[in-house]
């Protein structure tokens, strides 16, 4: 039952407020795209048994779409931000690090 | 309009607290930038209050203004002037990128009144209640036990719930089964109070 | 090594039991194998089993990281069918449940394997309808199901409660030779069948690297050291994405929580598996007398087998409105399991860009059933390089939209 | 025999008798008694058999972790299976039955199954009931099936009701004993809000019973006074009859308060289910005393010592009269002396240790008991009750030293700490040699959502198993969870427990150390589920080496109390048969919940009327009160017809179709979507999101729209209305508006954050009532308010206006065929206006009409429908919906994913329409058939039926399915095979059956 901090309204928000909305920072492949780019662009996941990047709505609250860093293997969470990023911000990224040194993710570290 | 009618016509129940629908209440969803002049000026110059911080509400009676995000705020006008109030709103915001709407007949209020009331709506949102963590002036967009709904206070023992119209009947018969008189839980109130 | 009969048992009672040998021998690996198996849950040791009984291959072994059937072989509710909607997934269900019905004899272990029928309740017009279509397809794929009414429904369940206000049954869809099966014992019996062949078995050996040679696999690091083979084998629900990793591919797989649950034991009440998928909730009671409980999964990314207490709360809630007197029974322990779902929900058995390298994952909620024909076809791909079992589940369906979508017919698909 | 005595009875008051039934014989208590306590106040003994050999059971607890005693509770709506005993307040009135057995409890036919013991070893039904094949299914399964099983079915709906509270608190301390209290005193004076749980009536836990002083003065007084202490603090809050059941992630925990099990007669909830948030959480849970592995462990009058000792000490009830007590630490003497100290005649104290114990032993000694060391039970004698114990050197292999008679055993084979809440969310466990059990490793606990631990274990349930210990330890733990959370402990200082000194104790899995096969082979592990020290060494004879595999196949731990008692004892046996360090084989996983909660409290306060959100348009009463027959959707209900007296559903439907046909039908339509789209980027937003384009729409006008998903599949339609420059108002289907509203969100928000749009959902803002037939205009011209005619308000355009006074806004769409006006009017006057449509229409036959119509009439003219069409697997492309699709985009969600090869593939099914040769109606989701077979040996199919209906108004069956190259085989026969037998001819025609120009809505 997981708790996560909507960055918008500030709430801490438990989980039967969210809805999730799976991997976080995929770039839109639309028409003129390539069969591989757009197949990754709809199917090919992270799917880390780590650190992962994730959306949520705070469907029963603000309505807002958010991103979530949370570690899929202990569920600790690392920090919420906005949705309007097309990469996680660095004090997110800090604060990763500090937990998790030498982490990665797609190209992100 | 005589024969408008609120979803459950100000149905009520006495139990551990006082439970009511409010009857027709004028509603406007206004969305925009807030820190906008002319939003901020549509919100207060309907319903004669000042604008809200985050989660929270400032709300006299019918009228007031509720902080539903950061660019959507829900103003309250009585129910005959919401139609209104809604053109003079648009007609304030002039240009800038918003959106006003009547949204009255959409929604059913509630009134939760008594000193119980915490622990009664304890039973049902994922909020909490203490006086610490939550008191008027307050504002609470979450769920209800399974629809969405919004809260404030307007004393430290009442609550004013808003939830969608369809669901009023489902809202009311869940408010008074938590407020079922052998019901007492006594963890933000002492049992006797 | 002994067979096992009623005669056996007699024989070693007179002496309290003291001759059994061991079920399966726990070897240390050698340096190569013709096939290494990752993954000793029932898929792998499936696979494992076939390749030799089918295609003669017997220098294998199967790599575990824990112990044999530890995953979620023995951490989901038991139900075997194969009234599916599509074509492919009928064809290897189906084959799974034929091959259930004599796998007790063919292993010489006893699963139980139980056709006491399973029945999909249709609550809504919508699930009328698509439990109808279900039907059609499946008199012409060779899959006995049928149509029945509600009364039919309520002789053979007779706690259920058919004219529930909210959501009355209007039928179902009824398949008679649908059932449950021993989970453990599924992989315990494919295991000693295997350690039978000869195959290596090795528990708690994690694989901690897939080496390759000019795009093909060479063999695989351990923590029991490095073993070479000439064909691998992926067959890890849950950790599918990790070990494709290390094989240097991404999967169109996400890894989530499924909840499960069982009630105190009480005495026979339901003869036949019950799914309502208008409110997600599916019930059957164990030869044991629990009733056996199941419902959504989660909607996030988790590894820990512990999912979100919400779902168990929903799934009891719909099974209350369904089964009345549950209410009055007690959960005694709820767990969960961690499974692959991929982007049309339906498994994937396939080549993989490296060659020699074969995944078998993505089975969702559908593994338990699916085992004896996920490793029959598997064995097949592996040993010939293709299977019709499994040719529509390759991993290229999803950059041509050629999905296979079971949700069509079924809200929840288990 | 067991009975009550005169002293003792700490929680009885013997003022107070009470009656109550046990297999319907008439017996008394008092108030205080557990079940249990009152049944052994009768001398009955013998409570129940055994799940497997249906051996005779006794009460061999006092508390959760009772195996045997479990019950049939209660009747009719309020009967309940598989209650424990031990843990039963009793209340006048209260009937139980005992359970698993026939014809009775003390005859039962089972009971052959025992003297077959020996054939039903560890997993025996794995290797055989295999032969011949069709006994299995025929003969066996049914046999075991028959016999398996506990408790009684309950036969009555539940007549009790239940409950959530959520509760937020800085700490949860789960157990009220000394250790919990303290814990939460120690917490509670930092100034942190705390929330302590006790599953027990009383406070103290056994302290009491088990004496000690605290700071000079009697356990029970301290308790009292912490007590009260506590109740007297604002931020702390104490619950009894309240069981911490489970901890999940996050500092989620579960508090199952029993509310009326102890007086079912009380008004309210039966149970309310706490769903708990705590910053830390203190698991205060105790300890549980293990039993002893000797022969004959389980025959009824054998006990648990500690039990024992509560039973006298708490209840005034002796379990026997002569007891022998058998123990390999020093607690058993507490026993030995309670029971003296109670006049009952303790014969032996057997001490497993050659050396024996420490202040308690010699206080014994000097009582006069006798005190054997380095002795051990070789084998309990009796069947239903104990007669008596062959003695035995504990280091040998049981050989008989003496035989004495005796009435009841105690045995005691050292404590094992409660460690399940530390470890339900992933809290790790380590070993302590000296006291031989598992710890929480204060090194590896659950972590919360900031990575750090959140559970801090306290006294006993830490390993601390000394009065001052538990004390000191307990105290620690309160101020440690507290100022983790940033509050600042006090140095107040820690109350000082005193007690006797205890020697170590001696580890005994089995019992005596080297028993032969015939004394392990009745040995028990786990009593309900009959498994034995031989069942355990069999199966790590047999491979099955990992713990997991050992409960599995031996069923120890899967019982009703999970392991509670079996576990640690049955994994030393395991270690020991593997010769592996106890440690090193490991635990099982602990699950939750501690101990079963009901399913009632699980549900919550979801059942009946409230079991879901059911959505009422505003004229949903008058659909009631009129025959509505109703169909789910999503949580709307519409009336799928309106039944009259004497009607069938079918007729009513017919009914309503041709009349509106005929006359003048009004639809309910409010539950379809209704979503405002506004901004100056509002066009180029609409046009991405719908295959049509919309930008181009002009105000005034309306325009029917597809949306897909971003994998191509269609996923909802509706009528899009421009209302002004920058406005738009989407219609979406009934069940799409949340789902569509949230659609539109998540672009907007997560991928075109900078373009101008802003949505709002107003679907319940209007009541819409769709008006259609041929006497539409005329009664809407009646009405008056605004012009209607053809000029005026045009097919596919909307006005504003007013008819009788309502405010309305007009659209001029039909999904019928025939002439429509579809009015929105606000729904606080929808019914009003509902109410006059039908005032003023009865003059030209108006007559509601529910879905089925709907969906009839949208059949015969073609129309597709969402979710019968469409199934999530059909592009827009399949439904010959080109028209709808804008070649002039290069882009719009779900385009770049209908370009992929098998979306192109010009052999996907495609819409037609479908006319059975004779008429009749084709079978819903019936497949047209194609020649051959498939590589799989399934019947290759070439199209399949969609949606099917008898059309009254052109008195046949209709129907659209899904063809290969359908549109280019008009006139061609498909083959329809039924599930029946029955096969159905029908030909390819086109998918409009009426009306094809579309001459009657345009009029």
């Amino acid at each position: 039952m997981l708790i996560l901090q909507c960055p918008y309204c500030g709430i801490d928000a438990e989980e039967t407020e969210l809805a999730p909305g799976g991997e976080a920072h995929l770039k839109r492949h639309g028409p003129g795209s390539s069969d591989e780019d757009f197949h990754d662009y709809l199917f090919a996941r992270e799917n880390p048994r780590g650190v992962h990047f994730e959306r949520w709505r705070h469907a029963n609250g603000c309505g807002k779409w958010f991103h979530a860093a949370r570690d899929t293997a202990t569920l600790e969470v690392f920090g919420t931000y906005p949705a309007q990023t097309t990469e996680p911000p660095k004090e997110i990224r800090d604060a990763i690090t500090a937990r998790r040194p030498g982490w990665r993710w797609r190209e992100f570290s | 309009m005589s024969d408008a009618v609120s979803a459950l016509k100000g149905a009520s129940f006495d139990g551990l607290v006082r439970v009511e629908e409010c009857g027709l209440q004028g509603m406007i969803t206004l969305r925009g930038d807030l820190s906008n002049r002319a939003v901020a000026k549509a919100a207060t110059s309907v319903s004669g209050q000042k604008m809200p911080g985050q989660n929270r509400a400032n709300v006299a009676g019918e009228s007031g203004i509720c902080w539903m995000s950061p660019d959507e705020l829900l103003v309250l006008v009585p129910y005959s002037e919401a139609g209104a109030a809604v053109e003079k709103m648009t007609a304030t915001l002039g240009k800038v990128h918003s959106l006003a709407v009547n949204v009255s007949d959409a929604r059913a209020v509630f009134r939760l009144s008594g000193p119980a009331a915490r622990d009664v709506l304890a039973k049902l949102c994922p909020v909490d209640l203490s006086p610490e963590a939550f008191g008027p002036g307050q504002f609470r967009r979450t769920r209800l036990a399974q629809v969405p709904a919004a809260f404030w206070m307007d004393d430290a023992e009442t609550f004013r719930i808003v939830c969608f119209r369809s669901v009023a009947q489902y809202v009311f018969d869940l408010l008074k089964a938590a407020a079922h008189p052998a019901a007492a839980v006594g963890y933000h109130t002492s049992v006797g109070g | 090594m002994k067979r096992y009969s009623a005669f056996a048992i007699a024989r070693e009672a007179l002496r309290y039991h003291t001759g059994w040998e061991r079920a399966w021998t726990s070897p240390e690996p050698k340096r190569h194998y013709d096939v290494i198996i990752i993954g000793a849950g029932g898929h792998g040791l499936a696979t494992a089993y076939y390749l030799g009984k089918n295609y003669g291959i017997t220098n294998v072994a199967v790599l575990e990281k824990g112990w044999l059937g530890g995953g979620n072989t023995g951490r989901n509710t038991t139900i075997i069918r194969s009234n599916y909607l599509q074509d492919p997934s009928a064809a290897i269900y189906e084959k799974a449940r034929a091959l259930y019905e004599d796998l007790s004899q063919d292993l010489n272990y006893n699963l139980m394997f139980s056709p006491r029928g399973v029945m999909m309740l249709a609550q809504t017009h919508h699930e009328v309808r698509g439990y109808k279509r279900t039907a059609h397809a499946n008199a012409l794929q060779g899959v006995k199901t049928e149509w029945i009414s509600p009364q039919r429904v309520k002789e053979l369940v007779p706690i259920i409660n058919i004219d529930g206000p909210r959501y009355p049954v209007l039928g179902a869809l009824w398949q008679e030779r649908g059932g449950t099966a021993r989970h453990d014992a599924v992989a315990w019996g494919y295991a000693r069948a295997c350690s039978r062949m000869g195959m290596h078995i090795i528990q708690k050996c994690e694989v901690t690297g897939i080496r390759r040679e000019g795009g093909k696999v060479a063999g695989v690091d351990t923590t029991k050291g490095p073993i070479d083979c000439n064909k691998l084998g992926l067959v890890v629900a849950g950790h599918s994405g990790v070990l494709a990793q290390m094989a240097g591919f991404r999967l169109p797989v996400e890894s989530v929580a499924l909840q499960a649950l069982v009630s105190e034991p009480i005495k026979p009440c339901m003869d036949v598996v019950v799914m309502a998928n208008t409110v997600h909730g599916y019930m059957s009671q164990s030869d044991k007398g629990e009733m056996v409980i199941g419902g959504g999964a989660d909607g996030f990314n988790n590894y820990t087998q512990r999912g979100s207490f919400h779902h168990i709360e929903e799934t009891v809630r719909a099974l209350i409105e369904t089964f009345p007197i549950i209410s009055r029974l007690k959960m005694l322990r709820q767990w969960g399991g961690i499974v692959d779902m991929t982007g049309d929900r339906s498994p994937i058995l396939s080549k993989t860009p490296v060659e020699n390298i074969f995944i078998n994952c993505g089975w969702g909620t559908g593994g338990f059933k699916s085992i004896p024909g996920s490793g029959w076809g598997f064995a097949q791909l592996m040993a010939t390089g293709d299977s019709p079992l499994c040719r529509a589940f390759s991993l290229d369906r999803f950059k041509e939209g050629r999905f296979i979508d079971e949700s069509v017919a079924a809200g929840v698909a288990h | 025999m067991s009975a009550r005595i005169a002293t003792q009875g700490r929680l009885i008051d013997r003022s107070k008798p009470i009656t109550f039934t046990f297999n319907g014989k008439r017996l008394h208590g008092l108030q205080g008694d557990t079940l249990a306590s009152a049944l052994l106040a009768n001398d009955q003994m013998l409570v129940g058999r055994s799940y497997k050999y249906h051996r005779p059971r006794g009460i061999l607890a006092s508390g959760a972790e009772e195996p045997n005693a479990l019950m049939g509770l209660g009747e009719g709506g309020k009967f309940e299976p598989n209650q424990r005993a031990t843990t039963t307040e009793l209340y006048d009135g209260l009937t139980a039955r005992s359970q698993n057995h026939w014809p009775s409890l003390e005859f039962d036919v089972g009971q052959v199954n025992a003297a077959l013991s020996r054939f039903f070893p560890a997993g025996f039904y794995y290797k055989t009931f295999m032969w011949p094949k069709s006994f299995w299914e025929k003969v066996y399964e049914p046999v075991i099936r028959q016999a398996a099983g506990l408790g009684a079915v309950p036969k009555e709906r539940d007549a009790d009701t239940y409950e959530y509270f959520y509760a937020f608190t800085d700490i949860l301390v789960i157990g009220g004993g000394v250790a919990g209290l303290q814990a939460a005193k120690a917490a509670a004076q930092t100034g942190a809000k705390v929330l302590v749980l006790e599953q027990t009536p009383h406070w103290g836990g056994r302290a009491p019973v088990d004496g000690g002083t605290v700071d000079g003065e009697p356990v029970e007084a301290f308790v009292e006074r912490t007590v009260a202490e506590l109740s007297a603090m604002e931020n702390v809050t104490l619950r009894t009859r309240a069981m911490g059941a489970g901890v999940y992630d996050h500092g989620y925990a579960l508090g199952y308060e029993r509310l009326t099990d102890h007086a079912p007669l009380l008004a309210g909830p039966r149970h309310r289910l706490w769903r708990i948030r705590a910053k830390r959480i203190i698991t205060a849970t105790g300890a549980i005393e293990r039993t002893l592995s000797f022969a004959g462990n389980d025959i009824p009058g054998v006990m648990l010592a500690s039990a024992m000792r509560d039973y006298v000490v708490n209840y005034g009830v002796a379990p026997g009269q002569r007891v022998v007590i058998a123990t390999n630490n020093d607690d058993a003497y507490r026993t030995a002396i309670a029971l003296k100290q109670a006049g009952i005649e303790v014969l032996r104290v057997l001490d497993a240790r050659n050396s024996g114990g420490g202040d308690l032993m010699r206080q014994a000694h000097e009582m006069g008991i006798r005190i054997d060391c380095g002795r051990a039970i070789a084998r309990v004698k009796g069947a239903k009750r104990v007669t008596g114990v062959s003695v035995c050197a504990h280091d040998g292999e049981g050989g008989a030293l003496e035989e004495v008679a005796c009435d009841a055993v105690a045995m005691s084979g050292g404590w094992s700490p409660v460690v399940h809440l530390w470890s339900h969310c992933g809290g790790k466990l380590i070993w302590d040699e000296t006291q031989a059990h598992f710890r929480p490793d204060p090194n590896r606990p659950p972590t919360g959502a900031d990575g750090e631990g959140f559970v801090v274990p306290a006294g006993a349930a830490n390993g601390e198993l000394m009065l001052d210990a538990v004390l000191s330890d307990a105290d620690a733990a309160g101020k440690l969870a507290a100022k983790a959370i940033g509050f600042k402990p006090k140095r107040g200082k820690v109350p000082q427990g005193a007690g006797p000194e205890e020697a170590p104790m001696m580890p005994v899995w089995l019992m005596p150390a080297r028993a032969t096969t015939a004394l392990r082979n009745k040995a028990f592990l786990d009593y309900q589920n009959d498994v034995k020290v031989s069942d355990v060494q069999l199966a790590a004879q047999e491979g099955y080496e990992s713990v997991e595999h050992t409960k599995r196949y031996t069923t120890l731990g899967m019982a009703t109390d999970q392991g509670k008692i079996a576990n640690i004892n049955g994994l030393a046996i395991l270690a020991d048969s593997l010769n592996a360090p106890i440690p090193q084989v490991g635990t099982t996983t602990f699950r939750p919940p501690y101990t079963p909660i009901s399913m009632g409290a699980i549900a919550g306060e979801a059942r009946g009327e409230i079991f879901q959100p059911l959505r009422r348009t505003p004229m949903h009463d008058w659909h009631d009160e009129n025959g509505a027959d109703w169909e789910p959707v999503g949580h709307w209900r519409r009336p799928y017809a309106y039944v009259r007296p004497g009607e069938s559903v079918h007729d009513a439907v017919m009914r309503e179709v041709k009349n509106t046909r005929e006359k003048l039908g009004l639809l309910d339509a409010s539950t379809l979507g209704k979503l405002i789209v506004k901004g100056r980027d509002a066009g180029k937003f609409l046009d991405m999101l719908y295959t049509n384009m919309m930008s181009t729409l002009k105000p005034g006008k309306c325009r029917y729209g597809l949306m897909c998903s971003e994998n191509g599949f269609l996923i909802d339609d509706g009528v899009v209305a421009r209302i002004d420059e920058d406005t738009f108002l989407c219609h979406t289907t009934t069940g799409g508006a949340d789902r569509i509203h949230a659609h539109m969100e998540e672009w907007l928000q997560c991928e075109w954050w900078d373009w101008q749009v802003y949505v709002a959902n107003v679907t319940e803002q209007f009541a819409q009532i769709a008006v259609v037939g041929p006497n539409a205009r005329k009664l809407l011209e009646k009405l008056g308010g605004m012009d209607v005619s053809k000029d005026a308000l045009p097919f596919m355009e909307w006005r504003d206006g007013q008819l009788a006074g309502f405010d309305v806004r007009v659209y001029r769409i039909s999904f019928s065929g025939e002439l429509s006006y579809e009015i929105a009017v606000p729904a606080c006057r929808g019914r009003a206006f509902w109410d006059l449509l039908l005032k003023e229409g009865a003059e030209f036959g108006v007559m509601p009409y529910g879905t089925e119509a709907l969906h009839i009439m949208r059949a015969e003219k073609g129309f597709i429908m969402i979710g019968d069409e469409t199934d999530g697997t059909v592009i827009p492309q399949d439904l010959g919906l080109h028209w709808a699709i804008s070649k002039k985009k290069d882009d719009y969600l779900g385009k770049r994913a209908q370009q992929r090869s098998h979306m192109t593939d010009p052999n996907r099914w495609k819409l037609v329409g479908l006319e059975t040769l004779d008429g009749s109606v084709l079978p819903d989701g019936a497949y047209a058939v194609a020649e051959g077979v498939n590589e799989n040996g399934q019947r290759n199919v070439q199209g399949r039926v969609t949606s099917t209906y008898f059309s009254p108004t052109l008195g046949r069956g209709i129907a659209m399915g899904l063809v290969l190259h359908g549109p280019d085989r008009m006139g061609e026969v498909l083959e329809f095979p039924g599930t029946d037998g029955k096969a159905f001819k029908a030909k390819i025609v086109s998918p409009v059956f009426y009306d094809k120009d579309g001459e009657k809505q345009n009029v």
